[in-house]
């Protein structure tokens, strides 16, 4: 039975939504029960598309322009979509078609309770109130397992994690039995094992309910665990669409084999660079060496009150870098990647020993042989400077005048990372993240640097773009000599571009080594859930168990210092930290 | 810039308010106005407006509709002046508490709350006292006024804008604190400051009408909006059309303003540019 | 339906106002008379206050030895009868045997003596102690009779007498140090209650020798903006009000139910020049500005003609014509004569100051003399100042020009021996010496034959305006308005209110 | 309560500011007690009257000697004397402040019932028609000045009705709570008027704001009713610049409105207050604007304890 029938869907934007159209011509059918994948990058309409099909684009500034969608409601009734009014449209909402969105830390009302937006799913469309909206919504949330509900009910959307918010979301959409549930990238914002809850709980949940899903989002690796169907969209248009295995498999178009193969998806290591200066054995002198470096931040309670504890956001990690070499961090959210690198550049305090040899015995060196590359290319960039301020502004930083040489090395760098060198009159908003991000590149190569710090520096981009931009890295690399301390949540794209890989987890290195090493053979346990939850092509229809143990506080008393770790030598270049087998 | 401004619906109107305003300053800075603004038509006290008098004439016999064309300017130049002088001293303040913090923020922070909290009037009757009454005694009086509520302004994105990435990048490539205020903070600040400041031309513009009554604001003979308007109390009832004229060319231009206000800070708002999130 | 939501309860509020508001009004007491004004006292003690906002509530609750009538004539009040000895160096009262104070104590002598060694001693701070300079002692042969002896013959120290300033203070309240916290008098009224700038409560005082008076109550509001003065008596709340602004008060008699009383006061309008100072140090410059002003345009313009145009003196009794003064019909050509012959034919630029709503038309002279001026090349910048920024410049004599509204004195002597004898209080405000003056003003006090007094006072007259170191422009009105339920009020010259004893309400 | 505590230690520096800077202030304008109550008549004064009245005002010591005097009085509680109202300063502010704070509650609660509705209104149907007449509407009230509309008020009621509150003198509303209404909800409508422009300015941009946010979108997708979602989910998160504003425009107002109490002869602080520096009772402009700034920073904590109830993330540490 059809539940869903798409066709000819246009979706415009503004005073002219003929002209400013996002969504050009999209057709599909949704059987009940079924899950269809809609795959794209951004701005490929797949969003619109899904907040078509409950009209909730209307209050996004969109007009559906031309096509029909036709909703085969619970009692047998088909309704047009594109010609419902409001009211008709508020009872489909929630109690026909569910959504999820991709980030849950917004998506929920930051001044009510987990409890009231539960309860409010159950009044709008069973009619329960008081102590019976409570209850239901108790069993709801109990069926995403989340711990110690009660407490939870109470809780403000702030005080829970992004995967436990994720997981509200889910609970209050099912709470009516919606026959379709709309997921727009659900998974997105989330740490990678985070990811794997989620995509578990939602294949297991709509087994037991046996409802239609729409799954959204960008990762075609995600798509494997658990759709029936795919869609790939670019441009608005549906470029393919076929069974999970057709597409994944014998992909039709070009874009699709695109997205398949130029895409880096994680190999287990098999990918990992093999081109690394230590191969040989005779590594150069390192660049960088990093030893015992710490980072704790102060808790206070009152204004002149001693501190009441610590937390150890970076705890004793050392490591050192050699010229022409990579160190990827991997680590999820929270972990202290991030911060140790903010400490390297001494934006943050911190204790131990950086050490810059060799540094200064390159020709040209800069006064600041360590430059950083940030996550995000729309917040590092200042919006209100054109290219040629932002390029510049390394250079003014040491004290030198823009002068001809400057210039040339401006144009020198822009045509290198691939931009236009006309565009030093342009503002960040005219370019593409990707370019943006390389021109964060090529302003942290204005001063000539020996070791460039990547903090998720292609976290940020679309799949193709963040293959390309990974390319130019390694180019640059090999061109310029540097050394890449390459940090990223992301497994798939540090395989790509890591000659060694240190796995952090609470402020500690757990395992260094090898990047094939330790990707394919990796020692530590939580090196191993990580590796195990990252999303695989090959793996269809894996059924993901639900595991909620959660990141210990990294909250200790004053003066609290940890015991040092034991090591285990597992390769030549392989090392983890011993663990606790008991 | 322009352009947008006059695409936006609200922008259209408050722009076109601000534009007639200026060129009726202008005319009126030429000496371009229907009559002699100061002249004083002895037989024709009180004249009702008509056709030799547009909008009438006040209680000396001098021509509303010149008075108002002149007045617009002299108001606007207080307006203008007065704002950007609190805007300009709110804004170092507010970005150097922000970006130093600790003694620096307390400082600053609770010396606007003294101000904000002290009588205009005294302050007005304190400038005065000390620089003698007229257009600089206003503006400063005005300025004194207004530059709390900038520094408040400022300080709270500035806050933001510190912790920002491309902030970071420039404490990375080892830029000067002055770079830094000026390059990053203060340039992305522009379209808040922007709304603020139209915002407080409309208020000063009837902050100087007040400042008026107790003769501290402009001296007479020369015309102002709030001079003409506080003038007109009295005469409410025999010659209506003295508090109407500059009632209304007040209530339009402050509607110009806001409008416009309005219009910038869409404009401005990467929120709202893209259309699209 | 968003805004039906937000509407409903508001305009249930509005309506309930309007109910109250109806409800409220006009609630008058029968017998209490409603009055407004828009400045209040500033304090109770009547030998220091001067302000004529002070004066006016105090005159009702204490009395002089004597006082002034509406044309000016010296009546009894205390004391019923009173004489000058041949030689003028010693004036005798007798007192009014019924006189008393409002707790019912007799006015006697001994009252009548401490009031004025009060009056005289430095330490109390009273302004008027310099019209009483010439009392050498004071004799008290009985409890009826007191008699003040003169250092100098000093005829008008009577008509100096009759002021507020010289009121009888019970000499225990003197003693105690009580004067100016509690008002306690022998006037027609007493005071009831006082919350400063808000309102004043009087009661009849049924001890005044006066006999009874018209109303039990006299309730005074302040309101302090005189249009929402008008709104009360249109709406009926109040019965009587006083008004400053000829704009408002002009208004008055178009109301049905409402009538104006004007009354030309003998305070005065004036341009004072600094003869000190530039320009103005020529006499010709001055007199060329008397020439270039048009008072009647002045009067017309900034007070809507509501005013006469004034020489120096302004007391009937001794005023000249000032039609026949010194070019008090503008003669413009005449002007640019002297200007020409003073060397500033092109003119000169100065600046005059004057007071924010004090008077009310002080802005508006300003402008018309401006413009007037300009007509002789003399470009004037106006600078409106607080009122006390504006006395504090205006003692230290620290302007070019001053608009101003000066308060007259039944006596010619004792409105200018200050500023125009050579040892006047205010001789550095007026900045200019002339011996003619200063002979005229000595000549004036020895006088006790009023024909005489008179000459001398039109000879100063004639000379002042001819030398010009003012120029006098017009008397303002002073405005009582009136509902037609009250009836009995006699307006005088100075302003006093001691006419509300006699006020009945229908 | 950390924020509280941290907000109290910072009142006293404020209030030692504030003191210190009223106190030279109105010493450094021209004028003093002597020609407030003589004006050109001071001139008559003798050396020794002069100083006989200095030292009855309290002027004849050097400034430095005064300040200390007064705060040291302070410290005891004891601001001084009013030279014009006989009493101690605190009893003649005490005196006025209850119709102020009563006005200034009226005013917001006007203000807040018409603005809140208008923006949310006017935010609904953004950029059409009716959103433009509203914010015509608020701009009109934004930009009438509270003297001209007053007038009308009252000139309207006068000699249209003949009807008017009562004025000059002012019921507390423990004593008649009808009389006390009719006497203040005219100027408050006349306050209440441009302080609801205000708001219904801020509210609105408050509203297009969270109306574009994802919570309102899940919400929606919810199958939540436009009512709900306005009222229930998007109201409380735009209500945080409304308090905002409220809080600094009710400061200004417990400071006095001086040209409504003035037009409508309310014996309010504002009035007072300018009065007092009209006359140049330098003890109670003093002790005044003390009381100003106390209650400006009181009021600063209520909308910091505002957002603290509004918003539970503040709630939970602010950061």
């Amino acid at each position: 039975m059809t539940l869903l029938s798409v066709s000819g869907l246009h979706v415009g934007f503004g005073r002219d939504p003929k002209a400013g159209e996002v969504v050009r011509g999209v057709s599909f059918d949704l059987a009940a029960g079924q899950t269809l994948a809609i795959v794209g990058e951004s701005g490929s309409g797949k969003s619109v598309t899904a907040l078509s099909l409950n009209r909730l684009v209307d209050f996004g500034g969109g007009t559906i322009t031309e096509g029909s969608i036709r909703l085969t409601r619970a009692d047998g009734d088909v309704l047009e979509v594109t010609q419902a009014d409001e009211a008709a449209m508020t009872r489909v909402r929630g109690a026909e078609i569910g959504m999820i969105f991709q980030e849950p830390m917004t998506s929920l009302n930051p001044v009510l309770t987990v409890g009231a937006q539960m309860e409010e799913a159950f009044r709008l469309h069973r009619g329960l109130a008081g102590a019976a909206a409570r209850a239901a919504a108790k069993d709801a949330l109990d069926r995403v397992r989340i711990p110690d509900v009660a407490r939870r009910l109470g809780d403000y959307p702030h005080q829970l994690s992004g995967g436990m918010l994720q997981r509200v979301m889910i609970a209050s959409v099912l709470a009516c039995n919606p026959r379709l549930l709309i997921a727009d990238e659900p998974t997105t914002a989330l740490d990678v094992t985070v990811q794997a809850q989620i995509m578990a709980l939602l294949g297991e949940l709509k087994q037991e309910t046996g409802m239609a899903m729409i799954f959204i989002t960008h990762d075609i690796g995600l798509v494997a665990g658990i759709a029936d169907r795919v869609m790939v969209m670019q441009d608005g248009r549906a470029v393919e669409q076929g069974a999970l295995a057709e597409v994944l498999d014998h992909p039709q178009h070009d874009y699709t084999r695109h997205l398949l193969h130029a895409v880096p998806h994680f190999a287990n290591g098999r990918a990992a660079r093999q081109d690394g200066p230590r191969a040989g054995g005779a590594a150069a002198a390192p660049v960088l060496t990093v030893q015992d470096l710490v980072v704790r931040f102060p808790v206070k309670r009152r204004m002149f009150a001693r501190a009441k504890g610590e937390i150890h956001a970076v705890e004793r990690v050392s490591f050192d870098l050699v010229p022409g070499e990579t160190l990827g961090i991997v680590g999820e959210s929270g972990s202290g990647k991030s911060t140790a690198a903010r400490a390297i550049l001494g934006l943050v305090r911190s204790r131990g020993t950086l050490a810059l040899p060799g540094a200064d015995t390159r020709a040209g060196a800069s006064q600041r042989p360590v430059q950083m590359v940030f996550q995000n290319p729309y917040a590092s960039l200042n919006p209100r400077l054109t290219v040629e301020s932002l390029l510049a502004e390394p250079v003014i930083a040491t004290g030198h005048g823009i002068d001809d040489a400057v210039r040339a090395r401006m144009a020198q760098l822009l045509a290198r990372v691939d931009l236009p060198t006309n565009c030093l009159g342009r503002y960040p908003h005219e370019f593409s993240g990707g370019q943006r991000q390389r021109l964060c590149i090529a302003r942290a190569l204005m001063l000539n640097p020996s070791v460039v710090v990547l903090d998720e520096a292609v976290s940020a981009l679309d799949v193709s773009v963040q293959a390309r931009v990974l390319e130019l890295l390694v180019d640059l690399q090999r061109e310029f000599g540097l050394a890449y301390l390459f940090i990223s949540h992301d497994m798939a794209v540090v395989e790509r571009i890591a000659h060694r890989i240190a796995v952090v987890h609470a402020g500690q290195i757990v395992e260094i080594g090898d990047a094939a090493a330790v990707l394919s053979a990796p020692r530590h346990s939580y090196t191993r859930r990580l590796i195990s939850a990252v999303p695989n092509i090959d793996r269809r229809h894996v059924r993901f168990t639900l595991d909620t143990s959660t990141v210990g506080s990294l909250l200790r008393p004053p003066g609290y210092e940890p015991p040092m770790a034991d090591w285990v030598q597992v390769g030549p270049d392989h090392r983890a930290r011993a663990e606790d087998t008991a | 810039m322009i352009r947008a401004i006059f695409h936006h619906p609200s922008g259209r109107i408050g722009g076109g308010i601000v534009l007639v305003y200026l060129v009726l300053a202008g005319l009126g800075a030429l000496g371009l106005t229907p009559h002699d603004p100061l002249m004083q038509y002895r037989l024709d006290r009180l004249h009702p407006p008509g056709a030799a008098y547009w909008l009438g004439t006040d209680l000396f016999g001098r021509d509303i509709a010149s008075r108002l064309m002149v007045g617009i300017g002299q108001s606007f130049f207080v307006a203008f002046l007065s704002v950007a002088a609190a805007a300009s001293v709110g804004t170092v303040l507010g970005l150097t508490a922000a970006w130093v913090g600790r003694l620096w923020d307390g400082v600053v922070m609770r010396s606007m709350d003294v101000l904000l909290a002290f009588p205009a009037i005294l302050l007005a009757l304190l400038i005065v006292a000390i620089m003698g009454p007229g257009t600089w005694t206003s503006v400063l009086a005005i300025a004194f006024v207004y530059m709390p509520i900038f520094t408040r302004v400022v300080r709270g994105p500035a806050l933001s804008l510190k912790t920002r990435e491309f902030v970071d990048a420039a404490r990375t490539f080892g830029s000067s604190t002055r770079y830094i205020l000026t390059r990053h903070l203060l340039l992305n600040i522009v379209a808040p400051l922007t709304v603020q400041v139209t915002l407080a031309l409309a208020w000063a513009l009837l902050t100087e009408a007040g400042l008026s009554f107790l003769g501290l604001g402009t001296q007479p003979p020369a015309p102002s909006l709030g001079l003409m308007l506080s003038d007109s109390r009295n005469l409410m009832e025999t010659a209506p059309w003295l508090m109407i004229a500059p009632g209304v060319t007040i209530m339009i231009g402050i509607l110009g303003f806001n409008l416009l206000g309005d219009a910038l800070r869409d404009i401005l708002d990467p929120k709202t540019r893209g259309g699209r999130a | 339906m968003v805004k039906q939501r937000g509407l409903n309860p508001l305009s249930g509020v509005a309506v309930a106002a309007l109910v109250g508001c109806l409800g409220l009004a006009g609630t008058a007491n029968a017998a209490a008379l409603h009055m407004a004004w828009s400045q209040d006292a500033t304090g109770l003690d009547p030998q220091k206050q001067t302000a004529f906002s002070s004066i006016r509530l105090l005159e009702l609750i204490y009395e002089p030895l004597v006082r002034l009538d509406d044309k000016l004539a010296v009546v009894p009040a205390v004391a019923k009868s009173w004489d000058f000895a041949p030689d003028g160096l010693s004036l005798t009262f007798h007192l009014d045997p019924k006189a008393a104070f409002s707790d019912g104590t007799l006015v006697t002598s001994a009252d009548v003596k401490a009031s004025f060694v009060r009056l005289l001693d430095e330490k109390t701070g009273a302004a008027a102690r310099s019209n009483y300079l010439s009392i050498a002692s004071i004799e008290t042969p009985d409890a009826q009779t007191v008699t003040f002896k003169l250092s100098q013959p000093d005829v008008p120290i009577l008509a100096a007498m009759a002021g507020v300033n010289a009121a009888i203070l019970p000499a225990s309240a003197i003693a105690d140090g009580s004067v100016g916290t509690k008002a306690l008098g022998s006037g027609p009224f007493e005071l009831k209650s006082w919350d400063p700038n808000a309102k004043e409560v009087l009661v009849a005082n049924p001890n005044w020798a006066g006999g009874k008076v018209g109303v039990d109550e006299i309730d005074i509001s302040v309101l302090p903006d005189e249009t929402a003065i008008l709104a009360a008596l249109r709406a009926g709340q109040i019965d009587m009000a006083l008004l400053n602004d000829p704009l408002v008060a002009t208004l008055v008699p178009g109301v049905a139910g409402l009538k104006l009383d004007r009354t030309p006061s003998i305070s005065y309008n004036v341009l004072q020049l600094n003869p000190s100072r530039g320009a103005m140090q020529d006499v010709k410059v001055r007199q060329a500005m008397s020439c270039a002003i048009d008072r009647k345009a002045v009067l017309d313009t900034a007070a809507l003609g509501e005013g006469q145009v004034t020489g120096p003196i302004t007391v009937p009794a001794y005023a000249t014509d000032p039609s026949t003064l010194f070019c008090y019909k503008p003669d413009l050509a005449m002007a640019k004569k002297l200007m020409a012959e003073a060397g500033f034919a092109n003119g000169f630029s100065a600046t005059v100051i004057a007071a924010t709503g004090e008077p009310a038309t002080a802005a508006a002279e300003a402008q018309v003399l401006q413009s007037q001026l300009a007509q002789i090349g003399i470009k004037l910048d106006i600078k409106m100042m607080e009122l006390n920024v504006y006395v504090d410049a205006w003692l230290k004599g620290d302007f070019d020009m001053a608009v101003a509204l000066n308060g007259g004195r039944p006596d010619p002597y004792t409105m200018y021996n200050r500023y125009w004898t050579k040892t006047g209080n205010l001789q550095k405000v007026a900045n200019y010496v002339d011996d003619t003056l200063d002979t005229d003003m000595n000549s004036a006090r020895v006088e006790t034959d009023p024909a005489k007094r008179k000459a001398i006072f039109a000879d100063f007259e004639k000379h002042i305006t001819e030398v010009s170191p003012w120029i006098w422009l017009f008397t303002p009105y002073t405005y009582v308005a009136e509902r037609s339920n009250v009836a009995g009020f006699v307006p005088t010259p100075t302003g006093t209110l001691f006419g509300l004893s006699a006020v009945t309400l229908k | 309560m950390n924020l509280l505590t941290r907000r109290l230690a910072t009142f006293p520096l404020v209030l030692i500011g504030v003191s210190s800077l009223v106190f030279f202030a109105i010493r450094l304008v021209p004028g003093d007690a002597i020609t407030a109550m003589l004006g050109t008549e001071a001139g008559l004064l003798t050396d020794a009257q002069r100083a006989a009245l200095q030292a009855y005002f309290g002027l004849d010591k050097p400034w430095i000697v005064q300040y200390g005097h007064w705060f040291w009085g302070l410290l005891r509680g004891d601001m001084g004397i009013s030279v014009t109202y006989g009493k101690p300063v605190l009893t003649v502010i005490l005196q006025r402040f209850p119709l102020t704070l009563e006005l200034a509650l009226l005013s917001m609660v006007i203000a807040l019932l018409i603005g809140v509705p208008a923006g949310v209104f006017a935010a609904t149907r953004n950029e059409r028609a009716a959103d433009l007449a509203v914010r015509i509407g608020a701009m009109i009230g934004q930009s009438t000045p509270s003297f001209v509309f007053g007038l009308l008020i009252i000139y309207v009621l006068s000699a249209g009705f003949g009807v008017l509150p009562v004025m000059g003198t002012f019921t507390p509303i423990w004593q008649d709570p009808l009389a006390n209404l009719g006497q203040l909800i005219l100027p408050a409508i006349t306050l209440g008027a441009a302080f609801a422009a205000s708001v219904t300015r801020i509210a609105r941009s408050a509203m297009l704001d969270v109306l574009g946010e994802d919570y309102v979108r899940t919400a929606r997708s919810r199958g939540a009713p436009a009512r709900t979602v306005i009222w229930r989910h998007a109201l409380p998160n735009a209500l945080i610049p409304v308090v905002t504003l409220s809080g600094i425009e009710f400061g200004y107002l417990l400071g006095g409105a001086v040209i409504v109490e003035q037009i409508f002869a309310l014996p309010g602080l504002g009035r007072m207050v300018l009065d007092a520096i009209l006359q140049r009772d330098y003890a109670l402009v003093q002790g005044a604007v003390l009381f100003v700034a106390f209650n400006f920073m009181i009021v600063n904590l209520l909308v910091d304890l505002a957002y603290f109830w509004l918003d539970p993330r503040i709630r939970a540490g602010g950061q």
